[in-house]
């Protein structure tokens, strides 16, 4: 199942476990529409972080471009799904292979036209193409929606519309609706934990080895005989396909899709800081990470909202503690992981594992 | 005999979680060329770093000249005389030779105020530094490298070198020419300290020696008394008798 | 043994054949004349806002996505300066709005300036050489930034209006070119005339640029690297502040977002330079100006993706950019 | 589900984000509407308001997990919202899932009341087409060129295209479109001007442009020669200093406080300058609209929030404002309200353009198509 | 037949010929040393033998194959292994992992995206014989970063030796190493030409190890081929001693 990649601390792991947990039964640990639109956000960003980990975390390759394959699963299944009169399981068949195609293609020529630049300049590329990317989708609006995006139905299973049972399922944490929503909420879990369990595999294999080994050197990979150029190709592929799988789920969760939904630079950034906050290259920090980070982004609101009301009174402390600024301390959040979590909280766990290790032989 | 101008007392060095320098007893007599032995892993290059305040020492104390820089920054350090030139050769690859020079010669704004007697003397050492003035000095050849890692750090008189294993990658000729190099140097009343693996080269120049290994200085007194006695040769550094140098 | 390397003229060259290349397009010479002086102009301005750049990213290879934090700060305390002084901005004479105008730039870059050097501290410091982390940072810097600019000067946009003898343009003939611009060109050829002489002809080009690829080294050789590269970021801060003043008042309306909305198109310009290159940043920035005015007026359409299609075509002719001071 | 006592009304607005401005003044607006229909108590029909609000922070995909959430959690009984055009559009359905009101207030897409409209919609707000054809009413005269700026996606071409249809008299003698991100106007300006310069008459660059970047800026390319004028419509009034360099400028808007004149106007307009010194802007006149439209709704029911009762009050209902009165089309549920034509005036007491009224236009005087297939 | 030679290769950088028309054969079985000042070309030469560096002119046969068009990495493949000179490893991974990638391309494993990498046995355990022949079994966990400068030359002849290539090109390789620990690399270099089937290619300056090794000789003089033979007659040839070992009354005058 792990792929042979074990957590390697006892934290980690039993971290790992109670997340793993928390997802499953979400729906029932925590009632409520907005509970469970965390959770499916939170899987969503899991598989997708997971995807962009592989490319930055394993193959060393920094790319803003991430966010446009995302955003080609989701307006893969959103466009599929707008066409057609009656929404099927068939359309969103092929809204996902004709996004993964289109991204097959587009990350092949990205990969084989611009890894062979230099890596900032690799960078740039990427965002300038990303953006290019969003201004395109916003402007072929007979086909993407434009601005405004697409609102569309799902299959009828999947939609709230359907329901298990007239009655909410009582439990003491509250009442559980058990309709389309919810069959969604755990087709989704199904993939991503899929997608997840796919991702841990390739990097643990020897394909991830080499990636790794390009990260570090890619000029002594070179002379050992690894053709960097097709492992770098194959590894944006790969990134690039789950990322768009990913899109294809979050399209499936909001029955909507925009350009600021899925394109959008700041999605970009939520990923890179995700992926920085949990642990570049341990993947499993793309679990931690997404988990930390939405439940900030959805909760920081709330929580300034008390500790505004908590502070009134006080000079410039309640300016700065409402919810309108959320965002100031959303940036004070990324200054500080970076500063605190320097090898993420994965990398941070397992080093004071190793620490006790030492200390334990002496 | 002579006066001391380095002194290294019971110094400790931490990298990280690893304990690497197990207190370091060393004395860096002035004028003279000391060579710092040991095999690979000892700490030879852990102490050059600790002197130069790169690494800073966990216990014990770093006098130069009177002065405690144990704890001092790296650049208030190279200000009170000292020069270095690491392991890895430090040089700087986008700049040209040139370059790498100018920003050696802490002294000078431009080049034209580098002591132009001395640039001879380093294009006569090492002709290929006059060759390559205007090339980008990370294509030059490894030799080559070493040859201008050296250059900076002699291109102004300082008080005290720290020179880390420079002829790794030379071929005969220029050896010989650093050997004449350093010889001039420690007549200008330069204090030389010397890491060095090729025994041949330290016994033509060494007044005095340390040996180093597992992060301590387990010998040290004068280089005629070491080359002179084989046994000891081969007990401090494994050097086992007609070996390859 | 010149300082000077023998100068590479193809770049420089690109900027006339561009612009004559476009002639035929366009054909009335008026127009022609309209726009390429309006794109060179713009050009400038430009330059001006991307100088801070050259030197925090292209020399000391800080990927500073927060540098529109700085000339946001700028155009807000322009704002405030300008607006003590209504009576030299709205009087008829050249000479006191510009006596109005060198204030509000000195502060402005005063303030950016001392903001770089908390920005420098507090979040630069700990994330030299590495690239991923600066990204998130000076993302997370660029945020907070921006949120303070709300709270002290709300989130609305500002009016900055130009001073009275700005205003209009001048008449070439049928060619109308704005003021304004005109005084762009100036303080833009100053910013590079200072630049290029600072980095030529100190150590301190030099040493930044030995500074990125080995810092211990630099410190070995004797220099305080450190306050070096404080005083650079503090002195990319500063012009981004004064980049900062003269965008807002091209806008004439300042929003704590300007910033950001600038920050790809400096990036650009940057990367089409060569990462450092002062000269280069300058062709980078005239070439983008004059592509933006002639797609603009060719083919909208194209416009959008103008500046992009310029950076991919220069870097597949040169791969490290027009004139690659650094080897990144 | 029901709120013993109470009335929940989920104001989901995009409070933070680009339009953070904007949708401040709304909810001062709507706090204050509220406040003055109920003529302090913040009670209907026995039952308390309670405004709850929600950040949609300018993304559709929030502004949909919020209103989900402000029906489902909250437990709202009706919602009033967003600032944006794409926000507003996301949440439609889910009004439609919820089955209760959405109030749209103030996000201006045709097609919120057009082809995505559904039956719990309403909008206050004006419309884009009310927008543009009451500047196509105040520009229409014989013997006028215009050629209009407008930004390059749906929004600026829709709104042309409304234009286009309302003008009747004038000549359309060029559109031009632009980049969102346009910064350097000389391109289009030099376009526009080879157009128009050699059109008989007056001549009228129109301009339909919102967010960043300063069209206006053409103007500096010293369009006096040539006898081209500029007209555009209303905004907030910041952006309205701008219009000081126009003086005489001509156009078509939304609100200004200085022009209506109605009970309902001057008590905002008062008690705004009481609470913060500085009269109300364009978004305060749209909550407090939305506000009255919502306390006269409860006031007829009688404070009862069954969904399809309210939405049988509301359709045709008529309810006044600070600009008069307004009425909800039974068709598509758009509010009917007046625009007004007016000219720029500068008055140095004024960091802004003054816009002085030159005429009213009555929704009788608009054609406002009806655009939903209902 | 010779297993490598080079045809006219030539290189230039700018203005500066750093190889010029180099024509030389080498045979299985031998070990040619390859001696020259320093900037004389000998590391370019291997850059362009395993393909690093693209040639001007002239082309690179291995078993009667012209490789000339082929990349780095298809040379490695086709048996081409050096080390290089100025210490090239992956500094963040550990010893054996460093040596595990070399023995995984050698098996042409690594685009196999399935299999985990700990399931191939084979590989670990050849890795680990590597090391224990470069003497470095006991510091297989530590990051390659971290090994003392003389470790890091170590596992750099490690790498090439589980590349197990037909032509070995060593490049210096006991440069900073400790007096102790030359005789390890030396006698594995011994080893590899008692098999008879690989080709060697050292360039050292340590003459001694030049002198014991060799079985041929040759010398680069800015970027020519000067001298080719036998050891004891090179280096007595007045190019070697003059040029190369300094041994000239008149250069010492100069300095
Ligand atoms: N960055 C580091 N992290 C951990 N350990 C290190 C690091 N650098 C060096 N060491 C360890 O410190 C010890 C001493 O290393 P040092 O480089 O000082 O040895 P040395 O005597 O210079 O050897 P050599 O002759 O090979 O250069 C070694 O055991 C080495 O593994
Ligand atoms: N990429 C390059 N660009 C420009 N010049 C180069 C390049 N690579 C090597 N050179 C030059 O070619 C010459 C030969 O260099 P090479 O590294 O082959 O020398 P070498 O014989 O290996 O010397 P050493 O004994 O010092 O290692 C040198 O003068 C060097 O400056
Ligand atoms: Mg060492
Ligand atoms: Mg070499």
């Amino acid at each position: 199942m792990l792929s042979n990649d074990l957590p390697r601390s006892r934290w980690l792991a039993a971290l790992l476990v109670i997340l793993f947990l928390g997802l499953a039964f979400a729906p029932f640990l925590f009632p409520g529409v907005k509970a469970l639109n965390v959770a499916a956000k939170v899987l969503v960003f899991v598989a997708l972080v997971a995807s962009f980990d592989l490319l930055l975390g394993y193959t060393g390759i920094v790319s803003f471009a991430h966010t446009m394959f995302f955003g080609i699963g989701a307006y893969g299944v959103a466009i599929a799904l707008s066409a057609v009169e009656e929404p099927s399981w068939g359309a969103i068949a092929l809204g996902v292979l004709c996004a993964l195609a289109v991204s097959l293609v587009l990350s092949l020529m990205i990969g084989l036209f611009s890894l062979r630049v230099r890596a900032i300049f690799f960078a740039m590329i990427t965002l300038a193409v990303a953006s290019a990317f969003l201004t395109l989708a916003s402007q072929l609006s007979d086909f993407t929606g434009g601005e405004d995006g697409l609102s569309f139905s799902v299959p009828e299973l999947l939609s709230p519309g359907f329901t298990l049972s007239e009655e909410p399922l009582v439990t003491p944490l509250g009442e559980v609706d058990l309709n389309g929503k919810l069959i969604t909420y755990y087709l989704i879990f199904a993939a991503v934990t899929a997608i997840f369990l796919t991702i841990l595999r390739i990097v643990n294999s020897p394909f991830g080895r080499v990636l790794q080994a390009i990260r570090e050197n890619d000029f002594r990979a070179e002379a050992l005989g690894y053709r960097t150029v097709v492992y770098r190709t194959l590894s944006n592929v790969l990134s690039a396909g789950f990322a768009t799988l990913a899109g294809c789920l979050l399209a499936l969760w909001l029955r909507y899709n925009g350009p600021d939904t899925s394109l959008s630079f700041e999605i970009m950034l939520d990923i890179l800081l995700i992926v920085v906050i949990g642990g570049m290259g341990t993947l499993y920090g793309a679990l931690i990470g997404s988990v930390l980070f939405v439940l900030a982004q959805s909760y920081l609101q709330d929580l300034l909202r008390l500790a505004g009301e908590a502070t009134e009174g006080i000079p410039l402390l309640p300016a700065l503690l409402t919810p309108d600024r959320w965002l100031l301390w959303m940036g004070v959040l990324f200054v500080l992981s970076v500063y605190y979590f320097p090898t993420g909280i994965v990398g941070k766990l397992r080093e004071r594992a190793v620490l006790a290790r030492l200390k334990g032989m002496k | 005999m002579s006066e001391v101008l380095l002194k290294l007392e019971q110094v400790h060095t931490h990298i990280g979680a690893y304990h690497i320098l197990h207190g370091v007893d060393l004395v860096v007599p002035k004028g003279e060329l000391t060579m710092l032995l040991g095999r690979n892993g000892a700490g030879k290059t852990t102490t050059l770093r600790t002197i130069m305040g790169l690494w800073h020492a966990s216990q014990g104390t770093v006098v130069l000249d009177g002065q405690d820089i144990t704890q001092k920054p790296t650049p208030d350090i190279a200000h009170s005389g000292v020069a270095y030139v690491p392991e890895s050769m430090g040089i700087f690859s986008d700049l040209s030779v040139r370059e790498n020079m100018l920003l050696a010669a802490r002294g000078a704004r431009t080049l034209d105020d580098i002591d132009t007697t001395r640039l001879e003397w380093i294009f006569g050492l090492f002709p290929a530094m006059k060759k390559f003035w205007t090339h980008p000095a990370g294509k030059l050849s490894g030799g080559q490298k070493q040859m201008l890692a050296v250059s900076r750090a002699i291109v102004e008189p300082r008080k005290l070198l720290l020179i880390d294993e420079p002829s790794k990658g030379l071929a005969p000729a220029i050896i010989q020419n650093m050997i004449e190099a350093f010889r001039q140097l420690k007549a200008a009343q330069t204090t030389i300290l010397l890491v060095e693996q090729n025994f041949n080269f330290a016994r033509q120049l060494g007044d005095t020696v340390a040996v180093m290994d597992d992060g301590r200085v387990v010998h040290s007194g004068s280089m005629a008394e070491l080359a002179a006695d084989e046994s000891m040769q081969s007990r401090l550094l494994g050097l086992s008798l007609g070996a390859h140098q | 043994m010149s300082l000077f390397k023998e100068l590479d003229w193809k770049p420089m060259a690109l900027v006339p054949v561009l612009a004559l290349a476009a002639l035929p397009a366009i054909g009335s010479p008026s127009t022609w004349l309209t726009l390429t002086v309006a794109g060179l102009a713009m050009g400038m301005i430009v330059f001006i806002i991307a100088s801070g750049l050259t030197l925090v990213f292209g020399l000391m290879d800080v990927l500073n996505f927060g540098h529109g934090v700085f000339i946001a700060l700028g155009a807000f305390v322009a704002t405030t300066v300008l607006a003590s002084m209504g009576s030299y901005t709205t009087a008829d004479s050249l000479w006191l709005n510009l006596l109005a105008l060198l204030p509000a730039m000195l502060v402005a870059m005063a303030v950016a300036g001392a903001l770089g050097l908390v920005f420098e501290r507090l979040i630069i410091r700990p994330v030299y050489g590495m690239h991923l982390k600066q990204i998130l940072i000076t993302m997370g810097g660029m945020i907070i930034g921006e949120e303070l600019i709300k709270v002290i000067w709300g989130p609305e946009q500002i009016p900055l209006p130009l001073p009275e003898a700005l205003r209009g343009a001048v008449l070439m003939g049928d060619a109308a070119v704005e003021k304004y611009r005109l005084l762009a060109v100036l303080v833009g050829a100053a910013v590079f005339a200072a630049m290029v002489w600072t980095l030529n002809r100190t150590k301190v080009g030099l040493l930044i640029r030995a500074g990125v690829q080995d810092r211990e080294m630099v410190e070995s050789l004797g220099y305080r690297i450190r306050r070096l590269f404080v005083g650079v970021f503090v002195a990319g801060s500063a012009l981004a502040g004064l980049g900062g003043v003269m965008w807002g008042l091209y806008q004439q309306n300042v929003t704590p977002q300007m910033g950001a909305q600038v920050n790809v198109l400096i990036f650009i310009v940057i990367i089409i330079g060569g990462l450092g290159s002062t000269l280069g940043a300058l062709i980078g920035a005239l070439l983008v100006g004059l592509m933006a005015n002639y797609t603009g007026f060719l083919v909208p359409k194209v416009a959008l993706f103008s500046n992009i299609a310029l950076m991919v075509a220069i870097l597949l002719w040169r791969p490290q950019g027009v004139y690659p001071v650094t080897n990144r | 589900q029901s709120n013993k006592g109470e009335i929940r009304i989920a104001h989901v607005y995009d409070k933070t984000g680009p339009l953070e401005a904007y949708a401040k003044q709304t909810h001062t607006g709507l706090m204050m509407g509220l406040n003055y229909a109920t003529g302090g108590t913040m009670m209907v029909g026995g039952k308390k308001l309670v405004v709850i609000e929600k950040d949609s922070q300018f993304k559709p995909d929030v502004g949909k997990a919020q209103l989900a959430a402000a029906f489902a959690d909250d437990k709202a009984d009706i919602a009033v919202g967003p600032t944006g055009s794409g926000v507003a559009l996301a949440m439609l359905p889910v009004a439609e899932e919820y089955k209760k009101i959405l109030l749209v207030e103030p996000a201006v897409a045709d097609s919120i009341t057009g082809d995505k409209w559904n039956k719990y919609i309403f909008r206050t707000g004006r419309n884009s087409s009310q927008d543009a054809i009451s500047n196509a009413v105040a520009l229409d005269k014989a013997g006028v060129s215009i050629a209009t700026l407008a930004q390059d996606y749906a929004f600026g071409r829709d709104g042309v295209k409304a234009f286009k249809d309302a003008v009747k008299t004038a000549k359309i003698v060029h559109e031009e479109y632009l980049p969102t991100s346009t910064t350097d106007f000389t391109a289009g300006a030099q376009r526009l001007i080879d157009k128009l310069k050699d059109q008989p008459g007056r001549k009228v660059i129109f301009i339909i442009w919102a967010g960043a970047g300063n069209p206006f800026k053409i103007a500096d390319l010293d369009l006096k020669r040539y006898n081209i004028e500029i007209a555009t419509g209303g905004n907030i009034l910041p952006a309205m200093a701008a219009y000081k360099n126009f003086p005489g400028m001509e156009g078509a808007t939304y609100y200004y406080f200085g022009i209506p004149k109605n009970p309902v106007n001057e008590a905002m307009v008062a008690d705004h300058y009481k609470q913060f010194k500085s009269p109300p802007d364009f978004f305060t006149a749209g909550g407090f609209s939305a506000a009255m439209a919502v306390v006269t709704a409860l006031k007829k029911t009688n404070g009862d929030t069954k969904t399809d009762t309210l939405i049988k009050t509301m359709e045709g209902m008529s309810f006044e404002t600070p600009k008069g009165t307004m009425t909800f089309r039974q068709e598509d549920h758009q509010a009917m309200q007046s625009m007004y034509h007016f000219k720029i005036k500068v008055d140095p007491a004024f960091p802004w353009g003054v816009p002085e009224l030159v005429r009213e236009i009555k929704p009788a005087d608009m054609n406002v198509p009806v655009r939903n297939k209902r | 037949m010779s297993q490598l030679s080079t045809q006219d290769l030539t290189v230039r950088f700018g203005g500066h010929v750093a190889v010029n028309r180099v024509t030389c054969a080498f045979q299985p079985g031998t070990l040619t040393a390859i001696v020259g000042p320093n900037g004389a070309g000998k590391t370019t030469y291997f850059n362009l033998i395993s393909g690093q560096i693209r040639a001007s002119a002239g082309s690179v046969h291995l078993n009667g194959v012209d490789v000339s068009a082929l990349g780095a990495p298809a040379r490695a493949q086709a048996g081409l292994g050096r080390a290089f000179q100025l210490t090239n490893l992956f500094p963040n991974l550990t010893v054996r992992e460093n040596v595990r990638l070399a023995v995984q391309a050698r098996a042409g494993a690594g685009l196999n995206l399935w299999r985990i990498w700990s399931d191939r046995k084979d590989l670990v355990v050849r890795a680990d014989e590597v090391l224990e022949t470069v003497a470095l079994a006991d510091k297989r966990d530590a990051l390659a970063a971290s090994l003392p400068h003389g470790d890091q030359r170590k596992l750099e002849v490690g790498i090439l030796m589980a590349l197990e290539p037909q032509v070995f090109m060593f490049d210096e390789p006991t440069a900073g190493m400790s007096v102790d620990e030359v005789p390890v690399i030396l006698n594995l270099i011994r080893q590899l030409k008692a098999d008879k089937t690989k080709t060697i290619l050292l360039v050292e300056h340590k003459m001694d190890v030049v002198r014991e090794l060799s079985d041929r000789i040759i010398v680069l003089h800015n970027g020519e081929l000067v001298a080719d033979g036998d050891p004891a007659t090179v280096i007595a040839s007045p190019v070697v001693q003059q040029a190369y070992l300094g041994i000239n009354p008149e250069e010492k005058e100069a300095a």
